[in-house]
């Protein structure tokens, strides 16, 4: 049951960070990550994509097939994409309820959250809303 | 009279609640201060003149805008008081909670907004004659600026609203009502709740004027259903610079901006600019930050003393006070509601309340004398030259009263 | 680079002068804080901090309207602030100086009042390419209202205005002007004085937006013979939620209200209202005393360091801070104008502003990034997604530059 | 000459102040020199006559006879009233030049300054000025 998939992704990350023991360490490694992030089509670098919120411009996209929400996404800054990067290794490939329902926790857990509050986390919080919006949609599509 | 009696209520001592506030142990002209101006400003606890210290010692920083760490705490500590105010008056969500300088700068806010907007000519609006200017004046002005009418709920001699009067003046062209919640001058607690669903049930919005019920009743806006509603920090055992205008999501939603410059905008070109979200549409500019912060620090004073206490014990010493003013002979007390806060206004037969005040300062006791700025109520209401009038507050005493009551029978005799 | 060289014309001691300002002596995320952010707001010396205690713990009390000891205390202290921000600026009277929340308050006030009265369909209205959102936003507004028309001086590449576009749009239907005075995001310093003159000759009136001068530059309205000007407490080492708007007396006697309410009424009916005399016209309800008793403070502060000192200092370190970033491949300064205050903003080559901000604070560096509330100028005029701004105290000193610099090498790493 | 007039009274009203120990005997003393003061005519209590500023009403009225200026006022506060007749004490019955010319230094000797700071000064200062602006006309049309 993919519900345990967000769970064990989430795992998986924090255990990787716990391997790291100051902020550099994580940074960098979120940097690295930002560069391997699937980018969204250039085409899709539109307002309707864009998510409002952040000092960096962030678009996302998400892919629905055979049930399952694949996300895509982009930003002119590398820490904000290495950001996106994890959430959408969390999120991608998996039921829209399930996206629908994922608490994120992790993010407190790799000691990223006081790096990252209120208006960082204003940032944060609006991709994720972006993401689960387009879950939201393909979850009602799904009832239909 | 027993003291004992007097405070077998109060579940709060006094005498070591006082020593939270440093302001009052002093001596004016060689007397202890005796501190009854709490309707103008009251006084504030260490813990909120340590929060501002605090403040500007550990996170000061501009909010919103800065990633920095600094930035990101100052503003954490500016949003945590919007949500504690926003728990303070029970509304539903902090987004409709907007930091402004005091109430006279909310009610300004509605009536350049809201009042611009919706208010046309042959409209009418209805506010109490009871009203203090700040209430009274943005709604002249906007009467005389779109052709509408501004009209009174009267007022009993006693100081109550005439409510039968109030409901008669109900009508489709009725578009606004702005009404205090307790009188600064009579102490009347106003039936709110009443005059709002009233006025509901002509689809007309309410806006609440609680400068003078924040510091000593509980305010619940959900349960009142009010539309707008507005405090002053430094009337709440806060700081100056700082109120709350509350309003209804839906209102906050239809009003053009106030003010326009930083932080009320999401993107902005030489040519146009689009405003941000609520609550951030109507703070333009740097807010006042520590002012915001401290207001917490007020609120967490009033939360831990319990409002239920405080206005118990500003009761008792109403009730105390009243009982020993009226053996004085000649006293006249304006403003005798069923229903009043620690409010006493009064004017001794023959006696100008400019010379019982200034006699009473020579005495170290603090009045306020004259209109108490609702000079149309004192004036044409009670044709009355002004009045003296004394406020009590959380850590006022009995004794204090009965320095009051020496002093005003030295007045007496030095006056008549 | 030898400090003795860069500090030998400071005439006060740098290190000694930082243990007044308790807030830096701070670790942010295990680093000693460097405070860069002084643009948005700066820190608070003692003397200004300890200033609202004593407001607070001895003579708090509303204002104007009270005839008891602290009243006056309360009234003579908010009155002396107004005549010290009176000499601070060399304004010819006190009436001129109208206590407002901060500068993007004295904008709309301005824009309301002023704007609305005066400016007609058809008119012009000047104001520059680098206007702070505060000065650009309530002007965009007025203009769009009154289908009058927003024109902006043009800029050079350096961050410069170019006066002669600016002496060739000047003609009768310009009926306003307002520029800032110095460059919150490019630290130029304009030419107002020669702006106010050109202007002047067509008679239109000037409006200076003043908050980044007032803590760098002496302020002389007399000498600028600006019709307006503005800046904000907490830009000048005061608190937050006050600042002040001067304007010259004619105009002010020309201007309707801005707010309605106490204080700032003379005589007051059911039915009608009759203002008060200047200042107080312009300053409804209770005012920020604390604030503007504790500006007086920083103004003391500020006289007792000496502005020219002051400013000596942050010139010091912005050509050390200038000379060291340059040594920095890939590093872009915006905004090169030869007479700037100590405001460096930059990007570097290939990397966000706010992956250089995020990594700057993990070191305790407090910078900002973003547009610094100048989209049009970052987005229109520059076409870049913001900038990182550093900006100077004078409680920073060389060794934080040295830090700063430190980190930068420390983002390029870790960036590229 | 009667500028030392006018010295002259303020030297006697602060002679006899110093007989008082407290602001209690003063104050009374004020107030026994309201119940003297010469009253303004009923039909003058108007706008014309009235001082702005101050907490109590008042008015005040100079009538020229000769050369000197002689002030008749009126207040609803007996601790005004006072005040104002240690005023007409002092200005009335003297050239509006010399009225013009009194810097009314006996206020702040006789100790009734600190009861008097700004917003009540106000009130004070507001009645001077009142009849200092008597003094002003009378004084322009001695020289025409
Ligand atoms: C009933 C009432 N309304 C409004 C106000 C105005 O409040 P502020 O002066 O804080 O703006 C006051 C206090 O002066 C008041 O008592
Ligand atoms: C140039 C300039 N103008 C106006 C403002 C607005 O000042 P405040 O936010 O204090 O109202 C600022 C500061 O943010 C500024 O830098």
């Amino acid at each position: 049951m993919s519900e345990s998939n967000i769970k064990n992704t989430e795992k998986e990350i924090i255990d990787e960070f716990e391997l790291f023991n100051d902020w550099i360490g994580k940074y960098e490694y979120i940097i690295e990550l930002g560069k391997k992030l699937p980018l969204i089509d250039e085409n899709l670098k539109n307002e309707n994509y864009e998510v409002k919120g952040c000092q960096s411009k962030v678009w996302i996209n998400a892919d629905y097939k055979d049930g399952y929400l694949f996300f895509k996404a982009d930003s002119d800054a590398l820490i904000t994409k290495g950001i996106i990067s994890l959430l959408i290794r969390v999120l991608s490939g998996n039921k829209p309820d399930e996206i629908l329902n994922a608490d994120m926790n992790f993010i407190n857990e790799i000691g990223l959250k006081e790096h990252l509050s209120p208006n960082r986390a204003n940032g944060l919080n609006a991709m994720i809303s972006k993401m689960k919006n387009f879950a939201m949609v393909y979850s009602n599509q799904n009832v239909n | 009279m027993n003291i004992d009696i007097v405070n077998e209520n109060i579940s709060f001592d006094v005498y070591k609640l006082r020593k939270e506030f440093p302001l009052l142990d002093q001596q004016i002209n060689g007397c202890p201060l005796v501190y009854f101006d709490n309707a103008a400003t009251n006084q504030k606890p260490l813990s909120v003149i340590n929060s501002i210290r605090e403040y500007y010692e550990t996170i000061n920083s501009n909010v919103h805008r800065g990633i920095h760490t600094l930035s990101e705490r100052a503003t954490e500590a500016y949003e945590n008081s919007r949500e504690k105010v926003r728990e303070f008056i029970s509304a539903s969500g902090s987004n409709e909670i907007i930091f402004v300088r005091g109430t006279t700068e909310a009610v300004n806010l509605a009536a350049s907004t809201y009042g611009m907007q919706f208010i046309n000519e042959g409209d009418e609006i209805i506010v109490s004659a009871m009203e203090h200017h700040s209430n009274l004046v943005p709604w002249q002005n906007l009467t005389s600026r779109k052709k509408a009418l501004l009209k009174f709920i009267p007022i009993t001699d006693n100081g109550e609203l005439v409510m039968d009067e109030f409901k008669s003046m109900l009508n489709e062209k009725v578009k606004f009502i702005s009404v205090v919640y307790v009188s600064n001058t009579l102490g009347t607690i106003n039936p709110v709740k009443e005059i709002i669903s009233a006025a509901h049930s002509y689809n007309i919005p309410v806006f609440i004027d609680a400068a003078q019920a924040s510091p000593h009743i509980k305010i619940d806006v959900k349960e009142l259903d009010c539309d707008f509603l507005a405090f002053s920090g430094h009337k709440t055992y806060g700081p100056t610079g700082i109120g709350i205008l509350y309003a209804k999501e839906k209102y906050l939603d239809l009003m053009p901006p106030y003010q326009f410059g930083g932080e009320m905008i999401k993107n902005v070109s030489y040519e146009h600019t689009e405003y941000n979200n609520l609550p951030f549409k109507f703070e333009a500019g740097t807010p006042n930050i520590s002012g915001a912060v401290s207001l917490a620090s007020a609120i967490d004073f009033i939360n831990e003393k319990g409002l239920l206490n405080i206005a118990r014990h500003e009761s008792d010493l109403l009730k105390y006070a009243e009982n020993r003013m009226n053996e004085i002979e000649g006293m006249n007390i304006i403003g005798n509601a069923k229903n009043k806060t620690g409010v006493i206004s009064f004017i001794i037969n023959g006696i100008h309340p400019y010379d019982t005040g200034s006699i009473l300062d020579n005495l170290g006791i603090a009045v306020r004398t004259g209109f108490h700025c609702t000079q149309p109520l004192i004036e044409q209401r009670y044709n009355l030259p002004g009045t003296v009038r004394i406020s009590f507050a959380v850590y006022n005493t009995v004794e204090e009263i009965d320095r009051f009551i020496d002093g005003l029978h030295k007045v007496k005799k030095m006056l008549s």
